[in-house]
């Protein structure tokens, strides 16, 4: 089990390096939009990640056609199906949460006049 | 099976929530609750010695029994207790202070169900019931700044005394499986000969709880506050009755056997009873030093009681057959003369409108049935002979000598002449000398308060002359504790370990005396009244120099020159202590509350960092 | 079964009701609030329903997809007693929101508060870790906008502190998720809990701490909860009430499901590294909780703050009562847990009353308050003693059970309760500090404060609920100790009522 | 019967009293004078003075005026009925030392209630010196009781007459030497005699107590102080000097301690309030202890 989850590692590196620049981001940038930007590397590297789990080397497409058989000789040869659906609302509700930060970021710039988080912390203190 | 002992508990609380519902009506609302005291009372008479209830509560998981069981300590306890609240709250009738009556009902449910009750649940729930009670009713005292601050200092006090109660209670269930006090102590006294130090450190637990109840030496810093700034007409029960909680705990939790099982002794007694006696002493002699130099009247009778409080734990703390009986029968006394104080108190703090001492005097022309129960009272108090004062307080001393404890008597005989000092300071101050031209209207207290006090003078008087019928039940308590008790001759007869007394005999010429001292009096040439003013002061008449009688009479800083004595005795601050705890909380607060620091990078910060040490930690581990 | 006893409507009815409430919109604005609160009554009615006629456990089936195939909703005694005291306290809060909002975008409010309850309930019903993940999601969103629906600029921070902090908890939560859907291949709670050992110890691990993570946000555990004081402080006072009561609620259900259903293995859990087990991980960190809590809690000037930091420390005490793991610990969690959220959202509406009607949040604003309004500093002070764990009132009973059960498991638990027991001292000073503020009455004559009928309502019923399980505390501690048995004995309590031929291996 | 006769008995001790302490404030007075070297009055001057008070008219400040004086007196003399003196023992089995000295007491709280309700300050500022002299001398005072309880195993000061009974060596006075001085010292104390008579010092607060005292109070105070000074000498006497095998040698070893007194007050100025109870807890405290110490060991 651990090696075939280990064959498409570089998947894997890639994806959660992703989420770690995202991370980055978040942490270190003081401008509210760059910190929704950050949140959003964070969401789609976490998508990846799903997909890359659902994928084995010389995966076939799971859609069951006359030319494609997802089981070769007792061997299931399709890439999995389910995690790709859970992206798709993976990637909803990311929408949704970058949508309401937006939102949320334009009235703290209406209501506090700046977008700096630690302009806001001294207005706020 | 008898469900007398359900009704002792369930009928305070009924009254208290039909007295909570009429809360407006101050009459109705002290009607009702002198009605419940009464009715209480009358319930009592039908317990007796050997009764118990048990009703079950699916709890925790498994069904548990809340046992009450009446023992004779129980049934001493409870008709001192309830009789003293009857009398207080038919007093309380004519009182205006802002006391609730619910509250006052709470606390006494809380009192019978403590007192009855056998098993650590009940008893936990009855001693928080009764704390957080009392904390609400301190809140209703006349200064509003000092009763808020007393009240928050007594419930810090009184919250962390039941919590280390919580503790005990669990780690004896874990260790015993129950929660039945007998079982639990029983448990105790058999395993102390093994490792006495975890034993030691399970009733240490428990004696915190009971000696910030009681007020014992480093605890004792709340008591002034809370008396001094409760209302005027709850501070005789909290003086009184609710000071005799720490005894009646420490009185369940003693006999452990600690002799039998070859203790290290020292004067004759285990070595944590003698600390825990000079305890008591200290508390003795701190209160009554610090009471000679009070000038608000209240406060000097709480330290007052909290130096009484010092004779009871001491005397118990000796856990010898005279000493338990000292004890139990000065906690007798003290909770009469206390109460009969500070009822008096609250009579002339009601007409004077002042509690400060300098601010009375010569309210004796005024106030005359206050007058004398205060005489009886502050003679009772101070321990002379024909008054219920005497008999307890010779009787510790009796207890202490027995055991070759001399320094610790001898503190005790400083206490109780200092106690004279400061009874006849607070005499003086509020009945004699001059009376201020703004008191002349004053009244006597209304026939109800009359009725009241003329009880407690005759009471006081029966059990100084009559203190068999104290000694007969106390006597039965010890023989409960397994020890062997007093013999109790005759009523009038107090038999001490050194000597005896025959109360009566003391009486009858303490009479005859009189009636010559009055036949000499009227023999000799007749005498003329004059007014206060009119003193010998080498010819000139006080009123050219513009003295007022409030300026005229001595009253303040009473004591002055032996305040020089005592000055590097003031320099050691106890409750320094206790704030010391308060503001290193209040600085690790702050400390504490800058990590939340307000901006989102922080937090998210914390987290990653969070999910990293999860990981380290786990990795390390 | 019938249409209507198919326990998916707690979810399907509020949110079919939370978008159509703008078509009620354009009727009349104050006719939106009645709509949710109707909802919100039927949700409640349908889960007392639920409860009292002991219809669980019972498995809600979606499209027939027999549960290790297609997602279930589980209705154990946990999910029934739990839906009905969100929907309850939701209601109230429906209630008391009648009268509280009035001004900004009403009809968008109440769609959101709608969601906000769909959402949580939801989050207790599922029986599908990925579906938990979605009603997180959705109570997420819902709560950001409702905690910047605030007229203060304070607002908008917190919810963007909030919304930050949350969304990284769940991305970590869904890394955790996955982890566990690649060793075990299936998504459903009952599945993974009976076969979580095939997993390899390393990943399972790592997913574990990731699943902590993630839901520790939502339970409000110490390093993640640096959001809850803006937070609360920031939201309009019936959403502090909505999030402490109703949220807390969820959050903390969530962390334990995972932890002690999906994790445990019947008392024992898992291991990281062989080593240090995550229960005890999650003990020491609901200690820090709640000393963290309780004494940044003793300094605060501000009574929305404080009960903020209040309301924090005691989900660290709830969450160090579950983790004793003892049948004991977790029955004094729940219990604690519930008395929690009605005292607690009780405090806040309160405050939300005192501070319509002109009073400052300062602690000194509560000088004299009882001669101002005795309805309200009764409640308080009736609120503040279960809080404390008074007797006649219902928090005594549950840290009763919490500080027994700790004791009984011994061990360095004793040290854990020292700690919380001092913790607990220091929140007795700072909630005395303000009763002992309304009862000392000052001379200055304020006018009286008026409290109309509609916060008057969830306020009266919150009090007489404290003080009639503290005088008969068996009608709720018998549910608690049911769900006590179902968090506790993880086969036979949860996973074989779902899938009953399963063989745990 | 008993009872008529403990009357009688008791009467005739009372009326003992008055007159032995009137007889040794009136031969005091002589000794007093002759050690300043004058002639002084006559011996019986004090029975004199007294008639002459109790015929004339006076002034009084109120009910508790009186009440209080005549406790004063009574009270005293209740307490004299239960000490032993000598062969008369009127209450053999009733003569607890405490419960005396409590009684005393009682005699100081009415002196005190009547003299302060007079309402002049000097009066009160008198008995609150007195009262803080209580204090200071009752402790080594304490300390000698408790150590001759240890010694003799008994409170009632008939068994401690009759443990001393037998040759002077067996006196306590001899077993109990520091004891005996700290209790010598502490009676100075008791009497208010000279230094330690800052109560009723007539500079500073105008004879302090009595300075409201008239006509027959006058005569009611000195009444109080013979009988005080009877006994307090008598304890003394029972403690320490073996009691007397009749009354006379009783009252003869009375004598020699209120001698001694006499030539202390005679010669020696006056403590300040503080100083003197200072001293009273060093030196004779001191003593007391050293006294315990070797009974407890």
């Amino acid at each position: 089990m651990m090696q075939e989850f280990l064959q498409n590692w570089i998947y894997f590196i890639a994806s959660l390096s992703l989420v770690g620049v995202g991370l980055y981001i978040v942490l270190t940038k003081e401008n509210i939009f760059r910190i929704i930007v950050g949140l959003n590397i964070i969401e789609s590297g976490t998508n990846l990640f799903m997909v890359a789990i659902a994928w084995h080397p010389n995966a076939v497409m799971p859609i069951y056609t006359a030319t494609n058989h997802l089981m070769v000789n007792g061997k299931v040869v399709t890439a999995d199906p389910l995690p790709q659906s859970l992206v798709l609302t993976a990637i909803v509700i990311g929408l949704g949460t970058t949508a309401l930060a937006l939102a949320i970021g334009i009235k703290i710039f209406e209501k506090y006049g700046t977008l700096d988080v630690r302009k806001i912390k001294e207005a706020e203190k | 099976m008898n469900t007398n002992l359900i009704w002792l508990v369930a009928m305070p609380l009924i009254g208290s929530a039909v007295t909570a519902v009429v809360v407006r009506y101050k009459f109705l609302d002290r009607l009702i609750t002198f009605l419940t005291f009464a009715t209480t009372l009358f319930v009592l008479f039908l317990a007796h010695v050997g009764q118990s209830y048990s009703w079950t509560l699916k709890f925790l998981g498994t069904t548990l029994n809340l046992t009450l069981n009446v023992s004779h300590l129980s049934i001493f306890m409870l008709y001192i207790s309830i009789a003293f609240g009857t009398v207080l709250a038919f007093y309380s009738l004519i009182d205006n202070s802002r006391m609730k009556g619910f509250l006052l009902l709470l606390v006494l449910a809380a009192n019978n169900w403590i007192f009855m009750s056998n098993d650590m649940i009940g008893f936990f729930f009855a001693w928080e019931l009764m704390g957080w009670a009392s904390v609400v009713s301190v809140l209703g005292g006349r200064e509003k700044e000092k009763s808020r601050h007393a009240a928050l200092y007594y419930a810090m006090m009184s919250v962390a005394g039941s919590y280390s109660m919580l503790f005990g209670i669990f780690i004896l269930w874990r260790l015993t499986g129950t929660f039945s006090i007998s079982a639990n102590i029983a448990y105790l006294s058999s395993i102390i000969g093994g490792h006495p130090w975890w034993v030691l450190g399970i009733v240490s637990l428990f004696f915190m709880t009971f000696m910030i109840k009681s007020g014992i030496f480093p605890f004792h810093t709340w008591v002034p506050l809370a008396y001094a700034y409760s209302p005027d007409a709850f501070t005789p029960f909290l003086s009184a009755a609710m000071s005799k909680y720490g005894v009646y705990g420490m009185l369940l939790f003693l006999p452990l056997g600690l002799l039998e099982k070859g203790f290290p002794t020292a004067f004759g007694v285990p070595w944590t009873n003698y600390i825990f006696l000079w305890f008591g002493v200290i508390t003795a002699v701190v209160g009554t030093v610090l009471s000679i130099f009070q000038d608000d009247v209240k406060k000097l009778f709480a330290y007052s009681s909290l130096s009484n409080l010092g004779y009871v734990v001491a005397a118990i703390a000796l856990f010898t057959p005279v000493g338990i009986t000292a004890g139990i029968y000065h906690a007798f006394n003290h909770l009469l003369f206390e109460g009969a104080l500070f009822i008096t108190l609250l009579a002339v703090i009601s007409r004077s409108g002042t509690s400060k001492l300098s601010e009375m005097g010569g309210l004796w022309k005024k106030m005359p049935i206050t007058f004398f129960t205060f005489f009886v009272g502050i003679a009772s108090a101070a321990g002379i002979p024909p008054f219920n004062g005497f008999g307890s307080k010779w009787l510790v001393y009796q207890a202490m000598i027995k055991q070759h404890l001399i320094f610790a008597t001898i503190l005790l005989f400083l206490a109780s002449t200092g106690a004279f000092m400061y009874l006849f300071k607070a005499f003086h101050s509020i009945f004699l000398g001059q009376l201020s031209h703004d008191y002349e209207r004053v009244k006597e207290v209304p026939i109800v308060g009359q009725i009241v006090e003329a009880f407690l003078m005759i009471a006081m008087i029966f059990f100084g002359v009559q203190p068999g019928y104290i000694l007969k039940p106390i006597g039965a308590i010890v023989k409960s504790m397994g020890l062997k008790p007093l013999p109790v001759m005759a009523n009038g007869y107090v038999a001490g370990m050194f000597s005896n007394v025959y109360m009566p005999l003391i009486g009858w010429s303490l009479v005859v005396s009189f009636i010559f001292g009055f036949i000499l009096f009227y023999v000799s040439a007749e005498h003329k009244n004059v007014s206060q003013t009119d003193n010998y002061t080498a010819g000139q008449i006080p009123e050219d120099w513009g003295l007022t009688p409030e300026t005229y009479q001595f009253s303040w800083n009473f004591y002055q020159p032996v305040e020089k004595l005592f000055v590097p005795f003031f320099r050691i601050k106890i409750d320094g202590f206790f704030r010391g705890i308060g503001d290193w909380t209040k600085a690790t607060g702050s400390a504490i509350k800058e990590i939340f620091v307000g901006n989102a990078q922080m937090y998210a910060f914390f987290a990653i960092v969070g999910l990293i040490i999860f990981v380290i930690a786990g990795w390390m581990a | 079964m019938s249409i209507f006893n198919n326990a998916a409507l707690l979810i399907a009815v509020p949110l079919l009701f939370a978008f159509s409430i703008p078509l009620f919109g354009f009727v009349s604005k104050q006719l939106t609030k009645w709509v949710a609160l109707f909802t919100i009554g039927f949700n409640a009615t349908f889960s007392l329903y639920i409860l009292l006629a002991h219809k669980y456990p019972t498995v809600v089936v979606m499209g027939n997809w027999v549960p290790p195939f297609g997602e279930n909703l589980y209705i154990g005694p946990v999910a029934a007693f739990l839906v009905s005291v969100i929907s309850l306290i939701g209601l109230l809060i429906a209630i008391y929101n009648l009268w509280a909002i009035k001004l900004g975008d009403v009809t968008r409010f109440s769609v959101l508060f709608l969601m906000f309850i769909a959402g949580a309930s939801g989050m207790v019903l599922t029986g599908d870790i990925f579906n938990l993940f979605i009603f997180m999601e959705i109570t997420g969103v819902s709560s950001y906008a409702l905690v910047a629906y605030g007229p203060r600029r304070r607002a908008l921070g917190g919810a963007f502190k909030f919304l930050v902090v949350s969304s990284i908890g769940s991305t970590l939560y869904l890394l955790g998720v996955m982890l566990i859907y690649t060793q075990l291949g299936t998504l459903n709670i009952a599945e993974i809990a009976a076969r979580i050992n095939q997993t390899t110890p390393g990943l399972l691990t790592f997913a574990g701490i990731l699943l902590i993570s993630g839901l520790a946000v939502e339970a409000e555990l110490f390093p993640f909860n640096g959001w809850v004081p803006d937070t609360y402080t920031g939201a309009v006072n019936g959403i502090s009430a909505a999030l402490s009561g109703v949220g807390a609620i969820a959050g903390v259900y969530a962390l334990f499901r995972i932890v002690m259903t999906v994790l445990g293995r019947d008392g024992t859990y898992v291991f990281t590294y062989g080593k240090l087990d995550l229960m005890t991980v999650v003990a020491i960190l609901a200690t820090a909780t709640v000393i963290i809590g309780e004494l940044s809690a003793l300094v605060q000037k501000n009574v929305k703050k404080m009960l903020a930091y209040s309301s924090m420390a005691q989900m660290g005490l709830v969450a160090a009562g579950f983790s004793i793991g003892s049948k004991l610990g977790v029955y004094g969690g729940i219990f604690q847990l519930v008395n929690h959220s009605i005292a607690k959202s009780m405090l806040f509406l309160i405050v939300g009353v005192l501070v319509g009607s002109g009073l400052g949040e300062r602690i000194e604003d509560f000088k004299g308050l009882w001669r101002r309004s005795p309805f309200l500093s009764l409640a308080f002070t009736i609120g503040a003693f279960s809080m404390l764990g008074f007797p006649l009132f219902a928090g005594f009973w549950s840290k009763f059970a919490i500080v027994g059960a700790s004791i009984q498991r011994g061990g360095w638990y004793d040290f854990v309760i020292g700690l919380i027991l001092f913790a607990s001292v220091v929140e007795a000073f700072y909630y005395l500090r303000i009763v002992t503020y309304i009862f000392s009455s000052t001379s200055i004559k304020e006018p009286k404060i008026r409290v109309n009928l509609s916060p008057a309502i969830p306020i009266f019923i919150l009090a007489v609920v404290i003080v009639a399980i503290g005088i008969y505390p068996n009608f709720i501690g018998s549910f608690s100790m049911q769900s006590a048995g179902e968090f506790t004995h993880k086969m036979t309590g949860y996973v074989l009522n779902v899938i009953p031929t399963i063989a745990a291996h | 019967m008993i009872v008529l006769l403990k009357l009688i008995q008791g009467i005739g001790a009372g009326a003992l009293s008055i007159s032995i302490g009137l007889l040794f404030v009136g031969i005091g007075r002589k000794i007093t004078a002759r050690i300043h070297r004058r002639y002084g009055p006559p011996f019986v001057q004090n029975f004199i003075d007294l008639f002459k008070l109790l015929s004339k008219k006076s002034i009084s400040h109120g009910f508790t005026f009186d009440l209080g004086l005549i406790a004063g007196f009574s009270a005293l003399l209740a307490a004299v009925v239960f000490l032993p003196m000598g062969q008369i023992n009127i209450f053999p089995h009733n003569s607890s030392l405490i419960m005396i000295l409590y009684l005393m007491t009682m005699a100081y709280l009415g002196m005190a209630m009547g003299v302060s309700s007079s309402g002049n300050p000097n009066a009160t500022v008198g008995i609150a010196r007195a009262l803080t002299l209580t204090m200071g001398y009752e402790v080594p005072f304490a300390a000698v009781i408790f150590s001759v309880y240890l010694f003799a195993h008994t409170g009632s000061l008939t068994n401690i007459v009759a443990a001393q009974s037998g040759g002077f060596m067996n006196w306590n006075l001899v077993k109990l030497p520091f004891g005996f001085v700290a209790a010598e010292i502490a009676l100075q104390g008791m009497l208010g005699e000279a230094p330690f008579d800052m109560a009723i010092a007539p500079a500073e607060i105008a004879s302090g107590p009595m300075v409201e005292m008239g006509g027959k109070y006058l005569g009611f105070g000195m009444l109080q102080h013979s009988i005080g000074l009877f006994l307090e000498t008598g304890i003394m006497v029972d403690l320490f000097l073996g009691g007397g095998s009749n009354v006379w040698i009783f009252v003869i070893k009375q004598f020699e301690l209120y001698f001694l007194a006499l030539l202390v007050n005679a010669i020696f100025p006056r403590f300040k309030i503080e100083d003197g109870v200072s001293f009273m807890w060093k030196v004779p405290l001191l003593l007391g202890i050293v006294q315990a110490l070797i009974v407890v060991l």
